[in-house]
């Protein structure tokens, strides 16, 4: 299977409807110890994300997607959520470069350099309640499926799972970064929004990756 | 059930409030032609003078905008409702801000703002703007003192910016109006305590949940948990409680001189900011603390979120020199 | 349940928060020796100079004590909350104010303050001391046009007070101050929007009902009904339909000027009446009305009350003139 | 009987004690048509008056304990009730100038003086829905029986049925003075807070007379 432009465009269509979704809730994780618009943020960057690279012509490539997601998520978002994806797009983009389409490998290195651009950007490690909990073990889980044979789809649902299991694990966490980092044992007990966020973001990837496999 | 609001759509509230603002407010502001998110005086920036920049998200006003004008901030970029501004109206407001003579970044200390105006800084770089950032980290109850770069910035930013706008103003150096802007920084210290949470444009729904009895000491401006949660007590012991904390931090000495700041969170009226200034005032004069000069009012909010906070400027000459410069701004005017 | 509030006992809170406002405003301020609710300016009243004294009830702060400063008010006399003052600070104020050319008593039209500042007009005649009394009538919504002198006052009270403390602090005659008074309060028109209700301090309870989804328009700034309760409509439309109002009473022609005051009833914040500045200034561009200067922010407000008002001031030369006179007052600041 | 300053210092105690219970319902009826802070006034106003009453030395006449009760009243005030309140004890004090105690007759017309008093400092005619609805039939009722040899605490009991009646009457009626002039057939079926607070003042009276009488 090779990911097409058009797939890709999918691909942000089924992520902005999942997070749409998902609003509320990601709104009211973060009001418990952020500012209560996480699910905003988030739902203000997918959408403008979805609507600039639907505006791209059938000659854009990956990369240029990729960018173009990257500027119009940032623009519409700033925030943390903004600078964090963007980032995660660019490098995306970058990791791609040249390629007209991609193979399953290169989709998952695509993911993988995301997981990193989040890390690079906020400059968070795992354990530090951010994203990047749900982030890195899906990146590290697409990259294990990948070598051990699976393809694009069966690798980002595993990634999916992984990223579930991560934002789940959020809970127990103490914050090292963000809003919630000031609350000390306060944040105990409170998934972090970014990290839930993240699992929605993924799994939307891999439901899109399944259908236009099967498609 | 939907909490009440003079709005439109709120996806728009943000892009109809400039409008709004720069309606009434054309004398002294203007917006970047095609960037209607970067706000710049329309008298202050000029050749050789270090251009200080502002932002952050909305929803706080009349910060951040309301401090742009000639002597203090020279541009505001604006972010979406407790958001930070992306990096390119933080980009257009350096490049108007700019005199060739360096550009100051002053913002609350929140990690979104820190990565857009990084990202902002590292792309004017490649247009030969230099761009230093001063955070500010006044909210006392945000971190432990040994970890001071980690706490948010809050109200206090008014004194900060203030400062630091005087010394820009007066064409210091580079060097000079960041060092100034630091030590205002280090010199103010904030205390918050909330009642009732706000509501965003969009969601219309309470922003934290708070007992019908309870006040939280320590809650950051867009509704993050503080240090402490307890019941409602009168005015005079929560003052206590805040001054308390700050005074441990300033220990002062007799004889001292500090700059006070009440603001109101939101929708806590001027009668109840006075009566905690009357405690605040009788406190500081019981130590021998010498009040230069006291502001009471909304100066920072978090849209309707009801609370207020304490603001002590701890002055020595420099910074009383930098505090009585004069400025001009949309929404705030003094010396 | 009761409302939450920063005050001690809410029997004292007006007293405790005028030793906060001196705390704060010293250097503009002071209370005549053993009357603590009678507020004078430190710059403002002397010989020849007709004397402007404002008064009304607690709870509405910036006004009245706000406004109390040179090229403004001369003193402002303090009642409880929504509650006139009595006589005797209304006559300290008088003759604290007095600079032997007469005082100009000026005031919301209630029937509690008519009575007590008639009082103590009164009493000032048997020591000769003349005071004339205009009463502040723009509250559009408390009576038919025809009945104009039956209205109430509210928000307009800043423009009439601000002309006729120019008036004033030009050293007009008796008959000009008061002729001026007047001629700014019949072309001063404000109409209100509420929300939410306040709470007295000395009850914690809301002080009307409203449903979780209306809006009053024309409500008083105490909270006295208005002309019509609806559901609460986008921004655009409220302002439509208060501006509409006002704009049939005021009949502009094209090219004419007004200023603008967009007040916060309490607790709705800027980015609200920002939003609402922006309809009403594209409303009034398209007529083509010409606005020389817009004050958006907490100018009259009934403690935490949520809402709004607008108020069109409606200039001719000499109306310009006063308002562009300078004034320095503790909490307000022009020309 | 003869109402001596005792009894009329205890009177003043009875009133403010009646007043202080009736507070919180008569901010609730001034919180439909008007401003919701008419309990709070009469309280502080009753309150004054009976400490500033109370101060006064066993020599000081019933003239001299309604001008303190005036002036107590009036700077405790303000508002509508101070002056309307100040106005009825300084003509209640004029009324019966000179005289060291009160009989019955100059006591009702110390009462006839009060409404009176309060109809001059307001302008307000019966049928304009204030306090003068209630205080204007109370003293024609008490002049009535006082006139059909009635003694001073049947006169007032009298006035206080009156005033009752005449505080519910103002349900049905448009409002002509005060805050609640503005609503027009908005205030009716809602009771003149004023009016209201005049029937418990009167009644207090009217029960304090009784207990002097048997005492
Ligand atoms: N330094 C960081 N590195 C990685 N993720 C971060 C960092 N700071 C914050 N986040 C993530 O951002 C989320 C909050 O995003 P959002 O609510 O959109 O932004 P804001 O904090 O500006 O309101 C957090 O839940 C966290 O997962
Ligand atoms: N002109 C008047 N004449 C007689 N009574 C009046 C007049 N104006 C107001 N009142 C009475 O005063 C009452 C309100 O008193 P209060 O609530 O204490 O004062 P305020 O109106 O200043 O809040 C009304 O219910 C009415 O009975
Ligand atoms: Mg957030
Ligand atoms: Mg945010
Ligand atoms: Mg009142
Ligand atoms: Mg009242």
């Amino acid at each position: 299977m090779t990911i097409e432009t058009l797939s890709l465009k999918t691909m942000f269509a089924a992520v902005a409807a999942a997070i749409a979704a998902d609003r509320d809730r990601l709104c009211a994780l973060d009001g418990v110890i952020g500012d209560a618009d996480h699910g905003i943020a988030m739902e203000l960057g997918f959408n403008a994300a979805r609507d600039a690279v639907a505006g791209l012509g059938e000659d854009a490539d990956p990369t240029l997607i990729f960018n173009t997601a990257a500027k119009s998520f940032l623009n519409a978002v700033g925030a943390s959520s903004g600078p964090l994806y963007a980032t995660a797009f660019m490098r995306a983009g970058a990791a791609v470069k040249g390629k007209p389409s991609l193979s399953d490998a290169d989709f998952v290195a695509a993911f993988q350099a995301m997981a990193q651009g989040i890390r690079d950007r906020g400059k968070a490690e795992p354990g530090e309640k951010t994203m990047v909990d749900a982030w890195a073990p899906a990146a590290e889980a697409a990259g294990q499926a990948i070598a051990g044979g699976a393809n694009a789809a069966d690798a980002i649902a595993a990634a999916a799972a992984a990223a579930a299991k991560g934002a789940e694990a959020t809970s127990g966490m103490i914050a090292a970064k963000g809003r919630s980092s000031r609350l000390g044992e306060r944040a105990v007990g409170h998934v972090d929004p970014g990290a839930a966020s993240a699992a929605t973001v993924i799994g939307a990837m891999a439901d899109s990756l399944r259908t236009s496999a099967t498609a | 059930m939907k909490t009440k609001k003079l709005i439109n759509d709120g996806a728009h509230a943000v892009d109809e409030m400039l409008v709004g603002v720069l309606a009434a407010h054309g004398r002294h502001l203007y917006a970047v032609e095609g960037t209607p998110r970067a706000i710049v005086a329309k008298d202050g920036p000029r050749r050789g003078k270090v251009g200080l920049v502002i932002g952050g998200g909305s929803g706080h006003e009349p910060a951040f905008l309301g401090f742009v004008g000639k002597g203090l901030a020279d541009a505001c970029a604006v972010g979406n409702v407790f958001a930070s501004p992306p990096p390119d109206p933080i980009i257009e407001c350096a490049k108007a801000a700019s005199g060739d003579a360096g550009v100051l970044f002053m913002y609350g200390n929140y990690a979104g703002d820190v990565m857009n105006f990084d990202m902002a800084a590292e792309m004017l770089a490649m247009d030969d703007i230099e761009a230093r950032t001063v955070l500010t980290t006044d909210d006392v109850a945000s971190a432990p003192l040994d970890q001071k770069q980690k706490r948010r910035g809050v109200a206090g930013n008014f004194f900060i910016f203030k400062a630091a706008g005087a010394a820009c103003d007066r064409m210091l150096s580079f060097d000079e109006c960041e060092r100034i802007a630091r030590k205002a920084n280090d010199h103010t210290y904030t205390m918050g305590v909330a009642l009732a949470p706000c509501s965003l444009p969009q969601t219309l729904r309470p922003n934290f949940d708070i007992g019908a009895d309870e006040m939280e000491i320590g809650m950051g401006i867009h509704g993050e948990p503080g240090v402490q949660r307890g019941t409602l007590q009168p005015a005079d012991e929560v003052v206590d409680e805040m001054l308390d904390r700050i005074l441990v931090e300033m220990s002062p000495s007799r004889g001292d001189k500090v700059a006070v700041l009440v603001n109101s969170l939101g929708s806590t009226p001027l009668m109840e900011l006075y009566i905690m200034n009357r405690r605040l005032a009788q406190r500081l004069s019981d130590i021998g603390v010498d009040v230069h000069a006291t502001w009471v009012g909304n100066y920072c909010t978090s849209l309707e979120m009801a609370g207020a906070s304490i603001t002590l400027h701890h002055l020595d000459g420099e910074l009383q020199a930098m505090l009585d410069h004069p400025c001009d701004c949309a929404m705030f005017r003094a010396g």
